[in-house]
């Protein structure tokens, strides 16, 4: 018994999805093609269950407002029978209610806001990333467990990217938040540089530094810290862990020691070069997204989503209505070849948080070790 | 004697408006001419035309060489120097920026250096005002400051609008002597737009006179200047 | 005290990179008499180019001279081809096309470049003589050339009658035609000798700030800021108005109002200096009379 | 601008039926298409109320702004904070926000007197590339959301009745909202332009000297038009967080002001109409990029811009002005004959 | 000539020792001299003498240094530039300053802002005395269009007419402002002999009829001679001779320094003569 949602027919399956492929976060734009691509290959080989995924994909510019309009018009006029991975903490939230109201699947929203695992408020979303706030107090919880009289300077993105890490840290740190954070300084996208920030952060007589910033800013203030030759112990978020684009042109002795968690597999890390998941992987930006930079972990990750899609539809089998399509997917217990050894996908109807474990990490001057530490259930 | 200028059934327009109708007009080597006529009778017009700043149809030539199509620069360049309505002034650069200026298209730096002083000598109030603003200046020094301006290029052709326009009648004379004696030695060809007709015709050898866009007379200044029609409008008496 | 240095020199060296802008920003500007909010997507993707060149392993300097021949190419190419067609049209229907060419030089580097973050080599040896604590090989470097750029670009104007000519086609087209002077290809000069300080000024910044697509998004405005509080239509006062803001941004970020509003208050401060002084610091005053 | 008396007959015959025409069209249009097309207009509406705002301080008085984005914000936060927090019906916030902005653009207006050309552009620009960090400012967090921004709910059509078959939605409800308000400033800002008002805003911007010596208030008139073009802004702003239902820093980016000066020139300086292709422009182009290309839709947004400036170096109300010249002018001529 | 009548009449502007300095130059050096009301007054002078300096202190563009400027008997140094078309001066400009996209006819009508009163409320509501303000001010551009011989022209934008036009839609819209003084600054420049007639036809009528005094700048002695009353004369900034026509003409500082020797051969000074009356509109 074939059942479906709008957007769902025997042959074809509409998935909805919004990137900025312009303005000021256009680099993320490779998520949005990495997806697109992927579900080219899915296609060429059957489908899923038959069906052909058509994949939609609009710009929203990282303008909320836009947001709205380009969900509407997948919703409304495509008829798409979900969203996946929207991107941009504001972005989401902006269309939020929109999707509750009109029970439409949003799937693996590409933020790592703490409300993207909420099924009591949000009972149509479910988040991707880690949320911030976990990640966040998984630093704390190191730095006390490893310093516990550490004094702690922070540098953050002054957006609720940045504010969701800095709030789950101060949490993290408990009542001891007073005496261990020296100092907090914030920066914006539009700053040309990170020096002002650090030079202050240093000034404060900090002895540990945790970077909660965006890629081009942590390699920025990576460098400077380095550069300025103050030598803390330092944390640096998730989102900005790649070798490539991060960790090198900061300077990989500077950059030596840091700690951050991982759930993905780094494609720039030789350990992981030679297996099979990554060969697979491999094989298929090379067919499917040739001009695409090896080293942008983007593809790595639109990749995974793209694969975690493939495998709720899976298994919805050929009852292809929203609420089973949302079903499946507060029901995961899976995993991905892109993530890392032990990391587990797991959702239930209370629990939205996909991501639970995650890996703590050191670099060690060429790659990211795995240290024996994982956090999380 | 050849002709430096002939001008044959020249049309001109702004946008897609028509303001000159195949106006005829020739100018000797070495000679003064002048155009008389009521406001917005085309002189100004017929000015621009020459230096291609509006569009034209017809036919221009200096020396033989027809200018229709050619750039204003290239025009210039042929030695034709242009005063000007509304004098042209570059206000916000000096008084001797612009003479220095006028002077672009030449590369003989010491003889520009001292063609300046020797402006500064014709007006002397140019000299007192030469590191100003030339967008200060009185409405007449502008004048003057825009009559040597077009004389640093050393011109075979002046086309001078309304010389005297704001100039106070003494230095109207000094200017029209200056005007004269740089035809009689260096034999610059004049073409003269000028309000005063009694001084252009005074002035110049030939007279073209212009009605909305064409030429209803011309001939010998002293018989433009016979004519009972110009003596009415343009002579008063 | 120490601290105190730091931020300063930090400050005149992010100063050092508004001023390099903001020089190539007088330059159209006294050229063309428009801002070109383009200037810096052009310098961005000029620094591409020589990312490009430098990795198909041609030396820094080659790559250098290179790279801003090309940009002059680029700017004066821009100018003939896009730009031409607006030389008599409104200054806004000019800002809008600046814009359209903003936009399309963002989109084309990350489009031919990829969006990734790039790291670009310095020509300064970090461990040269010159180098300290406060300020490294790099940021001294990046301030010499930028002195040499000013000095270039002052005796150009000052010296040259192309400059003069320049100048004079920027302010009165109509009487610049009529001395003899092309005026188009004044105006594609302009915008080739803009392109071409853009392109050392991204070349210069790109080692501090890396290299991507929106390198000089922030920039630019403070690089506006700086050439406007120095003097739009002098080169030295756009210089000096680049590093004191520099200096002024790093100084209240660190010691007055904290980092989340510097930028505010940077503008808000320089706002009301122009309100006092509406032509800048240094500017000349041009008065206009009736 | 031409308060021409000379009425013709058919000309006026013409007019009329185009009016109607035009009438019957927005009237009927929303039940026609999906909601979410309903939606987009409710949007070009709202944009056209913004960039007639622009376009009075900028086209009619020749000051130029690429700030106006932060009006824009100012307006919609005024009537996210009011209905958020202080449960003002949605309506109310329109004259509340409008008042606000009309002060913090006279305000404004003060510095904005001294500074000319480019000075203001950069004056304006800055303030629109605060106003993201302004909106995250701790001390206001409480207010504004921070980076979070504030979700509002979306008001409920309060009649049911359905048109040709098609319910009265929430997205019709907003967009009758909009028109009226779109009428009703469009109204107001005719009235305003086409008199002695207008008149002297453009002496302003034609030479300020002269206005000055006609008798004209050159601090007063200035300031006074910052002021009710940022409440135009405002207001629309207003209407936006409304419609859009939420608010939050990161939707007014400084680009966005440079959006509205894009859709002020697209649709032509000094003209009232030309607000509303502005709109349609600043809507949709985007839209048509990203459908062009995936991979730099920004460089196709670019080649349209430069494009339609080739084509139409005075914006749509040029071209349309020209072609309704020069069909006057061949009636004209054929009347003579 | 006219008869001088200068001693009866009352005194409507005096300008008391006016000092202006630019830099290191000085455009006015303490000039005092009185206009009655009623007449013609020539303000006459080499270039750059400081005539349109004058001026531009009349109508307060420029800060004088030193001195005062009374009208009607009030002090007129501390008001705003924008209060002087109110208080009844109006003036040209020797370099035009026209509101170029404009038509001839809303360039006559801002002229006459300074008469009405509709602000920014009533307008925006279009109240009806708005409305009525409106058909007032049309109506008084259509007799200022008839007046100077514009009707033809009313509808077209300035910048795309010839200047001689272009000098009579200024002297239309300082008109409109129904002022007591008009300054006029060459308004003779560019026009040939015909225009000029009619000029002088449209001055004097303006004097007489509407009563309006004007202050005249002008370098054609034909105009200025024929139909001033008194006439001021400036040098390097400093008055240098006053009184009427004929004395002025007989001044041998004035005959140096600004008209030259009338007898001289090639001179433009041609000597003053009386007018045809050309213009036979009269004005509403
Ligand atoms: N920029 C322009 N756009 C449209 N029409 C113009 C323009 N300039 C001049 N005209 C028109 O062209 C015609 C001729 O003008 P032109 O300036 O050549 O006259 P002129 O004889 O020099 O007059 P004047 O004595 O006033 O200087 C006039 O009818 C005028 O209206
Ligand atoms: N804003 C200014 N800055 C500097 N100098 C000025 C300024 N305005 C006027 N001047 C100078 O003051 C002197 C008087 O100028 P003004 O314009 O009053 O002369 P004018 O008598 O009107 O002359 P003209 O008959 O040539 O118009 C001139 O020499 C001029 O250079
Ligand atoms: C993972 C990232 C795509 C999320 C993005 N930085 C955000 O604002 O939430
Ligand atoms: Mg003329
Ligand atoms: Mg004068």
């Amino acid at each position: 018994q074939k059942k479906y949602d709008t957007g769902a027919s025997d042959t074809e399956i509409k998935v909805g999805n919004i990137v900025p492929y312009s303005g000021p976060a256009s680099s993320y734009g490779a998520i949005g093609k990495a997806m697109t691509v992927y579900f080219e290959k899915i296609n060429k080989e059957g489908g899923v269950n038959g069906r052909k995924i058509k994949f939609i994909s609009l710009d929203d510019g990282y303008n909320p407002a836009k947001t709205v309009e380009q969900t509407r018009k997948l919703v409304e006029q495509e008829g798409v029978l979900l969203l996946l991975s929207p991107l941009g903490s504001a972005q989401n939230s902006a269309i939020q209610k929109y999707v509750q109201q009109k029970k439409i699947p949003h799937l693996f929203v590409a933020s790592g806001a703490a409300k993207w695992s909420d099924p009591k408020n949000s009972p149509w979303s479910i988040g991707w990333n880690p949320s911030y706030p976990v990640e966040a107090s998984i630093y704390a919880k190191h730095i006390l467990e490893t310093k516990p009289n550490a004094k702690i300077a922070v540098l953050y993105q002054n957006d609720d990217f940045g504010k969701d890490y800095l709030k789950g840290f101060r949490s993290g740190l408990g009542n001891k938040v007073k005496d261990m954070i020296v100092s907090e300084a914030s920066y914006e996208v539009t700053d040309p540089t990170m020096d002002n920030q650090i030079v202050s952060l240093k000034a404060s007589g900090a002895d540990t530094l945790v970077y909660f910033t965006s890629p081009k800013f942590s390699a920025q203030a990576i460098k400077k810290t380095g550069d300025i030759g103050w030598k803390p112990t330092q944390y640096l978020a998730n989102v900005s862990i790649q070798i490539d684009s991060v960790i090198k042109p900061a300077g990989t002795d500077y950059a030596k020691g840091i700690y951050s968690v991982a759930y993905l597999k780094d494609t720039s890390d030789p350990q992981w070069q030679k297996t099979k998941e990554y060969n697979d992987w491999a094989t298929w930006m090379k067919e499917y997204n040739p001009s695409a930079d090896m080293a942008e972990n983007h593809n790595v990750y639109g990749y995974s989503q793209a694969q975690l899609l493939v495998h709720v539809l899976k298994k919805a089998g050929d009852n292809l209505t929203r609420e089973n399509i949302m079903k499946q997917a507060a029901n995961l217990d899976t995993t991905l070849p892109m993530l890392l050894p032990g990391i587990k996908l797991k959702t239930t109807p209370d629990d939205y948080a996909l991501i639970k474990r995650l890996q703590l990490i050191q670099f060690n001057g060429t790659v990211w070790n795995l240290t024996d530490k994982t956090y999380g259930q | 004697m050849s002709k430096l200028l002939e001008i044959r059934k020249l049309d001109a327009y702004y946008g897609s408006t028509q303001v000159l109708f195949g106006l005829d007009l020739e100018l000797d080597q070495g000679k003064i001419t002048a155009i008389l006529g009521a406001n917005g009778a085309g002189k100004t017009s017929t000015l621009r035309a020459l230096c291609q700043v509006v569009r034209t149809r017809g036919e221009i030539r200096i020396d033989g060489k027809s200018i229709i199509g050619r750039s204003t620069e290239d025009v210039v360049r042929m030695g034709v120097a242009h005063v000007p309505d509304g004098r042209g002034t570059f206000t916000a650069l000096s008084v001797e920026e612009n003479l220095k200026i006028g002077a672009y298209s030449r590369n003989d730096k010491a003889e520009v250096a001292r063609d300046i002083e020797k402006t500064y000598q014709r007006f002397p109030r140019l000299k007192e005002r030469r590191a100003q603003q030339a967008g200060t200046l009185s409405g007449g020094e502008q004048q003057m400051l825009a009559i040597s301006r077009a004389l640093m290029l050393h011109p075979r052709l002046l086309l001078l609008d309304e010389p005297s326009f704001g100039v106070a009648p003494l230095m109207v004379a000094e200017i029209f002597g200056i005007l004269r004696r740089i035809n009689l030695e260096d034999r610059v060809s004049m073409l003269l737009v000028e309000q005063n007709a009694t001084l252009a015709l005074d002035f110049a050898d030939h007279a073209y006179l212009l009605e909305t866009g064409r030429v209803v007379a011309s001939g010998e200044s002293k018989i433009i200047s016979g004519d009972e029609a110009v003596r009415r409008s343009y002579l008063g008496n | 005290m120490e601290t105190f240095l730091l931020q300063l020199f930090s400050g005149l060296a992010t100063g050092g990179i508004y001023a390099l802008v903001a020089m190539a920003l007088v330059m159209i500007n006294q050229a063309t008499h428009h801002i070109n909010f383009a200037q810096g997507e052009m310098a961005t993707f000029s620094t591409f180019i020589a990312w490009a060149l430098i990795n198909s392993g041609m030396s820094y300097w080659s790559a250098f001279l290179l790279t801003v021949t090309i940009s002059f190419a680029i700017g004066v190419v821009v100018q003939r081809v896009i730009l031409r067609p607006f030389e008599k049209a409104p200054a806004l229907t000019n800002v809008i096309v600046f814009i359209g060419l903003m936009v399309i030089f963002n989109a084309l580097g990350g489009w031919l470049f990829e969006q990734s973050l790039k790291t670009f080599p310095t020509p300064f040896a970090k461990d040269a003589w010159y180098a300290s604590a406060y300020f490294s090989a790099h940021n001294v470097g990046m301030l010499g050339v930028m002195l040499a750029v000013l000095g270039s670009v002052y005796a150009f104007f000052r010296f040259t009658s192309v400059g003069l000519a320049m100048r004079a086609a920027a302010l009165n087209p109509e009487s610049a035609r009529l001395v003899g002077i092309r005026v188009s290809w004044m105006l594609a000069l302009g915008w080739g000798m803009a392109a071409a300080i853009g392109a050392v000024a991204g070349m210069m910044v790109a080692p501090i700030v890396f290299l991507d697509t929106h390198m000089m998004s922030g920039i630019l405005l403070y690089a506006f800021a700086g050439a406007l509080l120095g003097g739009i239509d002098n080169p030295w006062g756009a210089a000096a108005g680049g590093l004191i803001i520099g200096v002024l941004e790093n100084l209240l970020g660190a010691y007055v109002i904290g980092t989340d509003l510097k930028l505010t208050m940077a503008l808000v401060l320089i706002v009301g200096i122009l309100t006092v002084k509406p032509n800048g610091l240094f500017g000349k005053v041009v008065v206009t009379r009736v | 601008m031409n308060t021409s008396f000379t009425s013709v007959f058919p000309r006026n015959v013409g007019r009329l039926g185009l009016t109607l025409g035009i009438a019957a069209g927005v009237l009927v249009l929303p039940f026609m298409v999906q909601n979410y097309v309903v939606f987009q207009l409710t949007l070009v509406m709202i944009y056209a109320i913004a960039i007639l705002g622009l376009n009075i301080l900028t086209g009619y008085n020749g000051q130029i702004s690429l700030g106006h984005g932060a009006f824009y914000a100012c307006g919609a936060y005024c009537a996210a904070i009011l209905m958020d927090r202080f449960g003002m019906p949605f309506w109310a916030t329109l004259p509340v926000a409008g008042g606000i902005c009309f002060i913090f653009g006279l305000l404004l207006g003060f510095p904005a007197l001294r500074l000319g050309g480019i000075y203001l552009a950069l004056a304006t620009f800055a303030l629109a590339a605060a106003m993201p960090q302004l909106l995250k400012f701790k001390g206001f967090e409480s207010w504004t959301g921070g980076s979070q921004g504030i979700i509002l709910n979306k008001p409920e059509a309060p009649f049911e009745f359905s048109v040709f078959g098609v319910p009265f939605s929430q997205d019709h409800w907003l967009y009758f909202l909009s028109l009226a308000v779109l009428l009703f400033m469009f109204w107001i800002a005719a009235n305003l332009l086409r008199g002695r008002i207008g008149r002297a805003l453009i002496a302003i911007r034609d030479h300020p000297v002269a206005a000055a010596a006609m008798g004209i208030n050159l601090p007063v008139f200035k300031s006074l038009t910052f002021g009710i073009s940022a409440g135009f802004t405002g207001i629309a702003g207003a209407m936006a967080g409304i419609t859009i239902a939420y608010v939050s820093p990161d939707s007014f980016s400084a680009f966005l002001s440079i959006t509205f000066l894009v859709g002020v020139v697209f649709g032509g300086l000094a003209s009232i109409p030309g607000a509303i292709f502005g709109a349609i422009f600043i809507m949709f182009v985007p839209n048509i990029a990203d459908h062009i290309s995936k991979s730099a839709p920004s460089a196709i947004y670019g080649i349209f811009l430069i494009g339609f400036m080739y084509l139409m170096p005075a914006g749509v109300a040029g071209i349309l002005g020209k072609l309704v010249a020069r069909f006057r002018g061949r009636a004209a001529g054929s009347a003579r004959h | 000539m006219r008869k001088c009548q200068v001693v009866t009449r009352e005194i409507l502007l005096s300008v008391r020792d006016i000092t202006v300095r630019f830099g290191g130059i000085t455009a006015l050096n303490s000039v005092s001299f009185d206009v009655p009301r009623g007449g013609v007054c020539g303000l006459i002078g080499p270039n750059g003498a400081g005539k349109t300096t004058l001026f531009n202190c009349l109508s307060r563009l420029y800060r004088y240094e030193s001195g005062d400027i009374l009208f009607e008997g009030n002090s007129i140094s501390n008001l705003p530039v924008h209060r002087i078309a109110s208080y009844g001066i109006g003036r040209t400009f020797q370099n035009l300053a026209m509101f170029r996209t404009l038509s001839v006819r809303q360039n006559i009508m801002i002229g006459a802002h300074c008469r009405s009163r509709s602000g920014f409320l009533s307008s925006a509501l279009r109240l009806r005395r708005v409305a009525q303000e409106e058909a007032r001010l049309m109506a008084r551009a259509n007799e200022l269009l008839a007046l100077l011989g514009l009707g033809d022209v009313a509808e077209r934008p300035v910048s795309d007419l010839p200047f001689g036009i272009q000098k009579r839609v200024e002297f239309a819209r300082a008109l409109a402002a129904d002022p007591k003084l008009i300054l006029l600054d060459e308004p003779a420049a560019g026009l040939n002999h015909e225009e000029l007639a009619d000029l002088t036809e449209t001055i004097r009528l303006v004097q007489s009829k509407l009563g309006i005094t004007i202050l005249l700048v002008e370098h054609h002695m034909g105009l200025v001679m024929g139909i001033s009353d008194h006439i001021v004369v400036l040098n390097f900034g400093a008055k240098i001779a006053e009184g009427t026509p004929a004395q002025i003409q007989s001044n041998p500082d004035v005959i140096a320094a600004y008209l030259g020797a009338p007898a001289a051969a090639g001179t433009p000074v041609q000597p003053a003569q009386p007018v045809q009356p050309f213009h036979a509109g009269a004005p509403a």
